[in-house]
């Protein structure tokens, strides 16, 4: 092998699901001591792609070489022998074992010895790996004890086991690394791959072109299971990249702002005074009817439990909420609902949606008065609602009846906020972070919905996935600094505030 | 199985039809008659033997003794045990009560005094020949039935008073003792507590310390005793268990606190292990039980009414319920219990109550 | 874009429907192969008469399994229903004299309450229903023991329980009817009104259910009043037949009621499974209690048996396309 | 690049503390436990009675070291009754005893509790490959032990002469029988296991999060079967143990004891849901239900009420433990 042989090379790589072609003869190169960006839409065959990559899925055809070798990938372990391992987006650590265990679990070496454990050499070991990175974790230290951030890290040390046990440089996969951080330790990840890239390669995969943009070398964009194309990154334009994924040129208002309606409402819908809980104190917040509130805060912040709160979902100690003029008490998610408020969880998959359950039944769990007649479901009139709002938000389903967890992310998350519309009577809705995890198509329609509803009156709280979107999207800005809201920004169509405007008042 | 509305609705209306269109009725349809009293021929007899379990001593010999007796009139004993499980023997009679029942013979251990009651009914409706043996409430009398042919038990409080007294002699009529009682929900655990309470009566100088329920396990006396020789200390002089398990539980307490040799131990029952320790003298006395010749004696008084060479109603009142020999086993007599031995002649029509006692009282 | 940790169960193709079909349908198949070695093993066993005495057996378990279904669809489990159905049945027994045909109803409600008292417990306290249906086995016991003077109670008049003792259309048993009965009131219930999906999405994620508005504290006691209802229910059958109330009675059906449940192929995990899969299922508990040692299966043998037999027919019903991990 | 909505993150380290609080629960309760009792009666706080104490846990201590490897995993395991019931009898019959002429001394013990082993063994593959709940086949495993216990038991009652056997209940060293030193053994053999060894890691890491093993390419299943071939191995000495109390084998042996060794380490401070809590927590689980138990009988509780004494003071124990740890819409199952 020399310095030009590839380090992972992909040849016409196909895989059928039923009914699908997740991989249409899907190419990829990745060289060594290189990073390189993999972008797609939802279903562009990404997903696929790299299971594929760690052997967590057998391909009907194609090869797959690394170092010009053709190999067969059966299992992780199988990728880990050939040097490829990935960082999960969700993450894949043991969360009540010492940082040290997870780095070397299933290639303990030294570490255990006849089923042993030796400590000290395991301390050893996970700590020459952290080393590798920089990071000064204790290595002892109980996984569920370490910030999120400093789990990423113990994740990316994991991977480069690899490399002692393959004798070779590795191939790290990211994916979606940077959905859940905060921008500080984006910044930490990204000067931590540049200096991976010094002793091995990586596929970057994000939504967030500019970030691919800013730590690639190269992108490759797959659409509809079939390589679409190769942007070499310096120089190249997040439009551009926008318009390879989809097949054709983006809309350039990708939050609607067109389509934002001026506030009139005079009176707030929502108006809360000195709501103070574990996390956050002496909370003021007015949204009106109509006006999208954003609120922005450092990882901490309070932001997450106040939105919560609002919901009933987390206790308050003081304070008075107000609904319309009317003070109402949230001792539950029950009394929320009844008030007309809705909630979008950030963690769709476990506390947004039942997984095993259909379209239908996800969508009318809140509402029942909306497909019942008294006390009965009455069957004819939940399935015209359900698919009444199927078609209104262009929900791609193979029906009514199908469990939600087969659907993809963008469309699970559709039918999450269907549930809060069916009945019509919605008033406030919560948004935490609604795009996580989606892409650029889905997002988009996200926020038009965002817009629509807002149009119709109703007031939203949006925690944002990034300070753009809370800056495109909302009305007003509120910044939270440990637990307090730090400052007020006026956010209107044509005057937004610049994000370091925001960041000001964050820290 | 995901059933719609409809079929559900569906059963419902039909067994609510069912219901309305035929009517009730007190017993299930198809029941065969009972076979004339004395009309089988020996060979279509069919025993049953049914006790809790066949693990412990004194159960697995009455099925043993059940055994012997049917080889000797050329059958073989069907044995059946419901783990002490007052539901479980129910559904087994029932489903026993289902099949043929022309010649069926029943020796039955009920689990409690309640449980009495419907297998008599049910033998009852059945036509089967039925011996029940220990449980059956005061009011409830075999010379009522035509089937229930006899009901054979241990007089408890007698037995209960009997140890006490041996126990009280033992210690020289001085000191305290505790109690372990069996399954509190028994008419033999009560019997036998009463019985202890009479000769506490008249053997004034002895002092019930304390009464715990061990549950006539031997596990559960070992723990028990433990714990209230450490309360207790040295005032226990003997210990009084409602039956020889519980007797031998607490003789390991006592062989693990050092004690053994100075506390004396009665029980009841009789099991072999009790008696070579009534032998040796680590136990002061026993009363013997005899569950050979019960697992025996049922099946031959229903074997005889069956073929004819018995018939219920010449069997005296007396005789239809009534409390077997006892006798109180000490040191003195302990060798002749030693192996226990059943006489086939006990067995003969004529001889079955020959260990009668005395009718219940 | 995500790869979920958790590997995903296959998507159900076209060829795997009727398989699943098919899953569906285990716990009856089951029930027919039984029936079936049983009658092989005593051809006497399949008769008019002793189907109706095994159906009739059944009835308790059937019952007292169905209630229980409800809290294991909502992901928990009520270890107390046994002692609750003993406890009911001294009441019954003690009550009987005095209220007559009321103090069915009254057992009935008061059972209900009991559910109702440990399942705030439970999403009061949030204490894991295991544990608190534990204590509750253990408390309710000793409540029984004492209410009964540790001794049976007797029911010298039984004409207000009797009618149980029927037989419809003289050959089904009234009691066995009733649980049919009740047992096709729950699944009508469930399915005609929201308290369906309700349920299962408590039972399949508890905090998406909590999340979405789902009145999950509500639904959890509903489903522990319904269990003590059935358990009282089951307390008023067993007097009927044993003519008696004792404070042990019941306490020896917890494990094969348990056993009805995950035999009939309801996920004990929750979310996933029906009361009709319980009522097959307590058939099969009952044929394997009662039909093992009628046929002639010696003591010993027969629990060997019961233990296999058991877990084949778990492993036969059990959906595994709806649990990704088994614990 | 793209300034996301946040700068910086505190790390919280109110889980540790949590942690601390939730581990010191069990033992503070303990100690007041046996405060309360020691305050009520003096015979309670004598040294024989602690004694007397210490003594009785040392059965359940063994089994319940067993099932809290199993509860680590977030399984469940119900086969202790059965288990324990064949082992002693086993046992009973290979020892000098008067049902045969065997005297095999310790080979007999080793040979009971590598009938424990295959036992455990059973449940694990019944959980692996057939996939049925343990609950379920812990059940059934259950009940072939006690088939094959009571196919052993034959109808007439082993009784054990071997002096070593009997001597474990009934010699003592520094006070304490010799069983309670096995348990002893037991507890730091298992807390060995549970530190320093790749199956007591792995229990562990299974309850924690079994999918992350497998992706990391940890082969899961059998660690599985091998954890409750371990628990297996305690329940047959748990039956052994029985035996050489009672100077007997009983198929009845271990009843009782699956319910109490799940309460006892629930107590201690084990999760039902797997991933918490080990053999230490399991210990002090251990001796409250055994102080509460003796506590009962010490101060005069009728025996009508203890058992539902115990189950109040269980459901109270734990309540204590969570309510500070209570937040809303909290998952408990």
């Amino acid at each position: 092998m020399n310095a030009s042989t590839p380090a992972l090379e992909v040849r016409g790589l196909v895989k059928h699901y039923p009914g699908v072609k997740a991989l249409d003869g899907v190419d990829l190169i990745v060289r060594q001591n290189e990073v390189l960006g993999l972008a797609g839409e939802n279903g562009a065959g990404k997903s696929t792609l790299l299971k594929a990559l760690v052997g967590l899925v057998t391909p009907d055809a194609g090869e797959i070489y690394v170092r010009g070798e053709q190999v067969k990938l059966r299992s992780v372990v199988d990728a880990a022998d050939h040097g490829i391992g990935m960082v999960f987006q969700e993450q894949s650590l043991v969360p009540n074992l010492t940082a040290a265990e997870n780095i070397v679990l299933g290639s303990e070496g030294a570490a255990v010895r006849r089923g042993v454990y030796r400590w000290d050499t395991m301390r050893r070991l996970a700590q020459e790996q952290l080393d590798k990175i920089g990071s000064d974790i204790d290595p002892l230290a109980r996984t569920d004890t370490l910030t999120f951030a400093d789990r990423q890290m113990v994740e990316i040390a994991k991977v480069l086991r690899i490399e002692e046990r393959s004798q070779h440089p590795p191939v790290i996969i990211l994916d979606e690394p940077t959905s859940v951080l905060e921008s500080k330790e984006i910044e930490t990840l990204f000067a931590q791959i540049r200096r991976l890239r010094e002793f091995a390669s990586v596929i970057f995969v994000s939504h967030r072109l500019d970030e691919v943009l800013d730590v690639c070398d190269r992108v490759t964009v797959l659409r509809g299971g079939q390589s679409a194309g190769e942007v070499a990154t310096a120089g190249a334009e997040p439009g551009e990249l926008h318009r390879m994924m989809i097949g054709s040129t983006g809309s350039d208002d990708h939050y609607h702002e067109n389509a934002a309606a001026p506030v009139t409402a005079a009176e707030p819908r929502l108006s809360v005074r000195g709501m103070s809980g574990k996390t956050f104190h002496g909370i003021d917040l007015d949204v009106a009817a109509g006006e999208i509130v954003a609120i922005v805060g450092v990882h901490g912040s309070g932001r997450e439990d106040v939105c919560r709160a609002l919901f009933g979902a987390e206790p308050t100690t003081a304070g008075e909420i107000r609904m319309d003029g009317k003070k109402i008490d949230l001792p539950g998610t029950r009394a929320a609902c009844a008030a007309g408020i809705g909630y979008v969880p950030a963690e769709r998959k476990i506390e947004g949606m039942v997984g095993p359950m259909s379209v239908a039944e996800n969508m009318t769990l809140t509402k029942q008065r909306a497909r019942c007649t008294g006390p009965f479901v009455a069957p004819r009139k939940q399935a015209g609602l359900v698919d009444r709002w199927i078609e209104r938000l262009s929900i791609r389903t193979p029906g009514r009846d199908t469990a939600i967890g087969r659907l993809s992310g963008g469309n699970q998350q559709k039918v999450v906020l269907a549930r809060w519309l069916v009945a019509g009577d919605i008033r406030l809705l919560l948004l935490d972070h609604p795009t996580r995890g989606l892409d650029i198509g889905a997002r988009s329609e996200v926020y038009r919905l965002m817009r629509e509803l807002a149009a119709s009156g109703v007031a939203t709280v949006l925690l944002a996935d990034s300070l753009e979107e809370a800056i495109g999207m909302a009305d007003r800005i509120l910044v939270m600094n440990d637990g307090r809201v730090a400052a007020e920004i006026a956010c209107p169509s044509g005057g937004k505030p610049s994000p370091l405007d925001l960041v000001k008042e964050m820290v | 199985m995901r059933f719609t509305a409809r079929p559900a609705a569906a059963i419902m209306s039909l067994s609510l039809a069912a219901a309305v269109l035929a009517g009730c009725s007190e017993q299930a349809a198809g029941g065969n008659d009972a076979a004339a009293e004395g009309a089988c021929q020996p060979s279509d007899v069919r025993l049953v033997g049914q006790v809790r379990n066949e693990s412990n001593p004194y159960e697995a010999s009455w099925l043993a003794g059940g055994d012997a007796y049917a080889k000797s009139v050329g059958l073989t004993q069907e044995r059946l045990t419901y783990d002490g499980d007052s539901t479980k023997q129910q559904e087994q009679i029932s489903q026993l009560l289902a099949g043929d029942t022309k010649c069926l013979v029943m020796n039955v251990l009920p689990n409690g005094d309640s449980d009495t009651a419907p297998i008599v009914k049910g033998a009852d409706q059945a036509g089967a020949y039925l011996v029940t043996q220990w449980n059956k409430p005061a009011d409830l009398d075999p010379a009522d039935h035509r089937t229930w042919v006899s009901h054979i038990t241990y007089n408890g409080v007698e037995s209960g008073q009997q140890i006490g007294d041996a126990l009280a002699t033992a210690i020289g009529g001085n000191g305290g003792i505790i109690a372990l009682q069996g399954i509190l929900d028994t008419a033999a655990a009560k019997d036998r507590f009463a019985g202890l309470e009479a000769s506490l009566k008249k053997n004034t100088g002895v002092k019930l310390l304390d009464q715990q329920a061990a549950n006539f396990s031997r596990a559960e006396a070992l723990t028990v005793t433990k714990t209230l020789l450490t309360k207790h200390g040295e005032h226990v002089k003997g210990i009084w268990a409602a039956n020889d398990d519980m007797a031998l539980g607490a003789l390991e307490a006592l062989q693990q606190q050092g004690l053994a040799g100075k506390v004396a131990v009665v029980g009841i029952d009789a099991v072999p292990d009790a008696v070579k320790a009534v032998q040796g003298g680590t136990m002061t006395a026993t009363v013997s039980s005899d569950g050979a010749w019960q697992g025996g004696i049922g099946l031959a008084i229903g074997y005889c009414v069956a073929t004819g060479k018995l018939a219920v109603k010449d069997i005296a009142a007396a005789n239809r319920a009534f409390f077997a020999e006892q006798f109180l086993i000490t040191k003195d007599n302990a060798a002749d219990f030693v192996s226990p031995k059943t006489n086939p002649a006990d067995f003969e029509c004529a001889n079955v109550f020959n260990r009668v006692a005395g009718p219940l009282t | 874009m995500s790869i979920p940790v958790a590997l995903q169960p296959a998507t159900v193709s076209a060829k795997a429907r009727p398989a699943r079909r098919l899953t569906g349908f285990m716990p009856i198949i089951a029930l027919a192969v039984l029936v079936a070695a049983l009658t092989v093993a005593d051809p006497g066993f399949l008769t008019q008469r002793s189907l109706t005495a095994a159906s009739r057996t059944a009835a308790p378990l059937i019952v007292l399994a169905a209630g229980a279904t409800l809290v294991v669809l909502c992901g928990g489990i009520d270890l107390s229903i046994a002692a609750l159905a003993s406890l009911s049945t001294v009441l019954l027994a003690l009550w009987l004299p005095d209220l007559g045909g009321l103090a069915t109803p009254v057992v009935v409600l008061v059972a209900t309450v009991i559910g109702a008292v440990q399942g705030t417990a439970h999403v009061l306290l949030r204490i894991p229903s295991f544990i608190v249906t534990l204590g509750g086995l253990s408390i309710l016991s000793a409540v029984a023991l004492v209410v009964s003077g540790a001794g049976t109670v007797r029911v010298v008049d039984d004409s207000a329980v009797k009618w149980l003792d029927l037989y419809v259309g003289g050959y089904v048993p009234m009691s066995f009817a009733v649980a049919v009965v009740v047992v096709a009131l729950i699944a009508l219930v469930l399915r005609v009104t929201p308290l369906h999906s309700w349920i299962s999405a408590t039972g399949y994620s508890e905090s998406a259910a909590r999340l979405a508005g789902t009145p999950v504290d509500l639904v959890k006691v509903g489903a522990f009043c319904v269990s003590g209802a059935c358990a009282g229910l089951a307390a008023v059958m067993l007097v009927s037949r044993q003519f008696s109330g004792g404070p042990t009675m019941a306490d020896n059906l917890l494990l094969p009621a348990v056993a009805a449940i995950v035999v009939g192929g309801t996920a004990i995990t929750g979310g996933h499974g029906s009361v009709w899969r319980s009522l097959a299922g307590a058939l099969v508990v009952t044929l394997l209690r009662v039909g093992l040692p009628i046929v002639g299966v010696p003591s010993a043998y027969e629990q060997i048996l019961y233990g296999v037999i058991i877990v084949v027919a778990v492993a036969l019903t059990l959906d595994r396309s709806r649990v990704s991990i088994i614990k | 690049m793209t300034v996301t909505a946040g700068v910086t993150a505190a790390p919280r380290r109110r889980t540790r503390r949590g942690a601390a609080f939730r581990d010191a629960g069990p033992p503070v309760a303990l100690v007041v436990i046996f405060g309360i009792f020691a305050a009520l009666s003096p015979q309670f706080r004598s040294v024989d009675n602690v004694q007397n104490i210490v003594d009785a846990a040392a059965v359940l201590a063994v089994v319940t070291c067993g099932i809290t490897f199993v509860l680590m995993m977030g399984s469940i395991d119900l086969s202790a009754a059965g288990v324990m019931g064949a082992a002693a009898l086993t046992v009973s019959l290979l020892v000098a005893n008067n049902r045969n002429d065997n005297d095999f001394g310790l080979l007999g013990i080793l040979v009971a509790v590598l009938l424990g082993c295959a036992f455990g063994c059973l449940s694990g593959l019944a959980l692996v490959l057939l996939k049925v709940p343990s609950f379920m086949a812990t059940l059934g495993v259950s009940a072939v032990g006690l088939g094959v216990a009571t196919l052993l038991f034959a109808g007439v009652q082993p009784n054990i002469s071997d002096t070593m056997l009997k001597g474990w209940a009934i010699e003592r060293f520094l006070g304490f029988s010799y069983l309670t030193w096995i348990a002893a053994a037991c507890v730091l053999v298992g807390w060995l296991v549970q530190r320093y060894t790749r199956l007591g890691r792995y229990a562990f890491a299974i309850g924690g999060a079994e999918e992350v093993l497998t992706l990391s390419g940890v082969r899961v299943k059998p660690y599985k079967i091998a954890v409750f071939a371990l628990a297996g191995a305690f329940y047959g000495l748990g039956g052994v143990m029985v035996t050489s109390q009672l100077g007997a084998g009983l198929v009845q042996a271990g009843d009782g004891y699956d319910f109490s060794a799940i309460t006892a380490a629930v107590v201690g401070g084990t999760l039902l849901t797997g991933g918490r809590g080990g053999v230490l927590h399991s210990a002090v689980g251990v001796l409250l239900v055994m102080v509460l138990t003796n506590g009962l009988v010490q101060v005069g509780v009728s025996p009508y009420w203890q058992g539902g004494v115990e189950g109040l003071i269980v459901v109270a124990a734990v309540a204590a433990a969570v309510i500070p740890q209570r937040r809303r819409n909290q998952v408990v199952k």
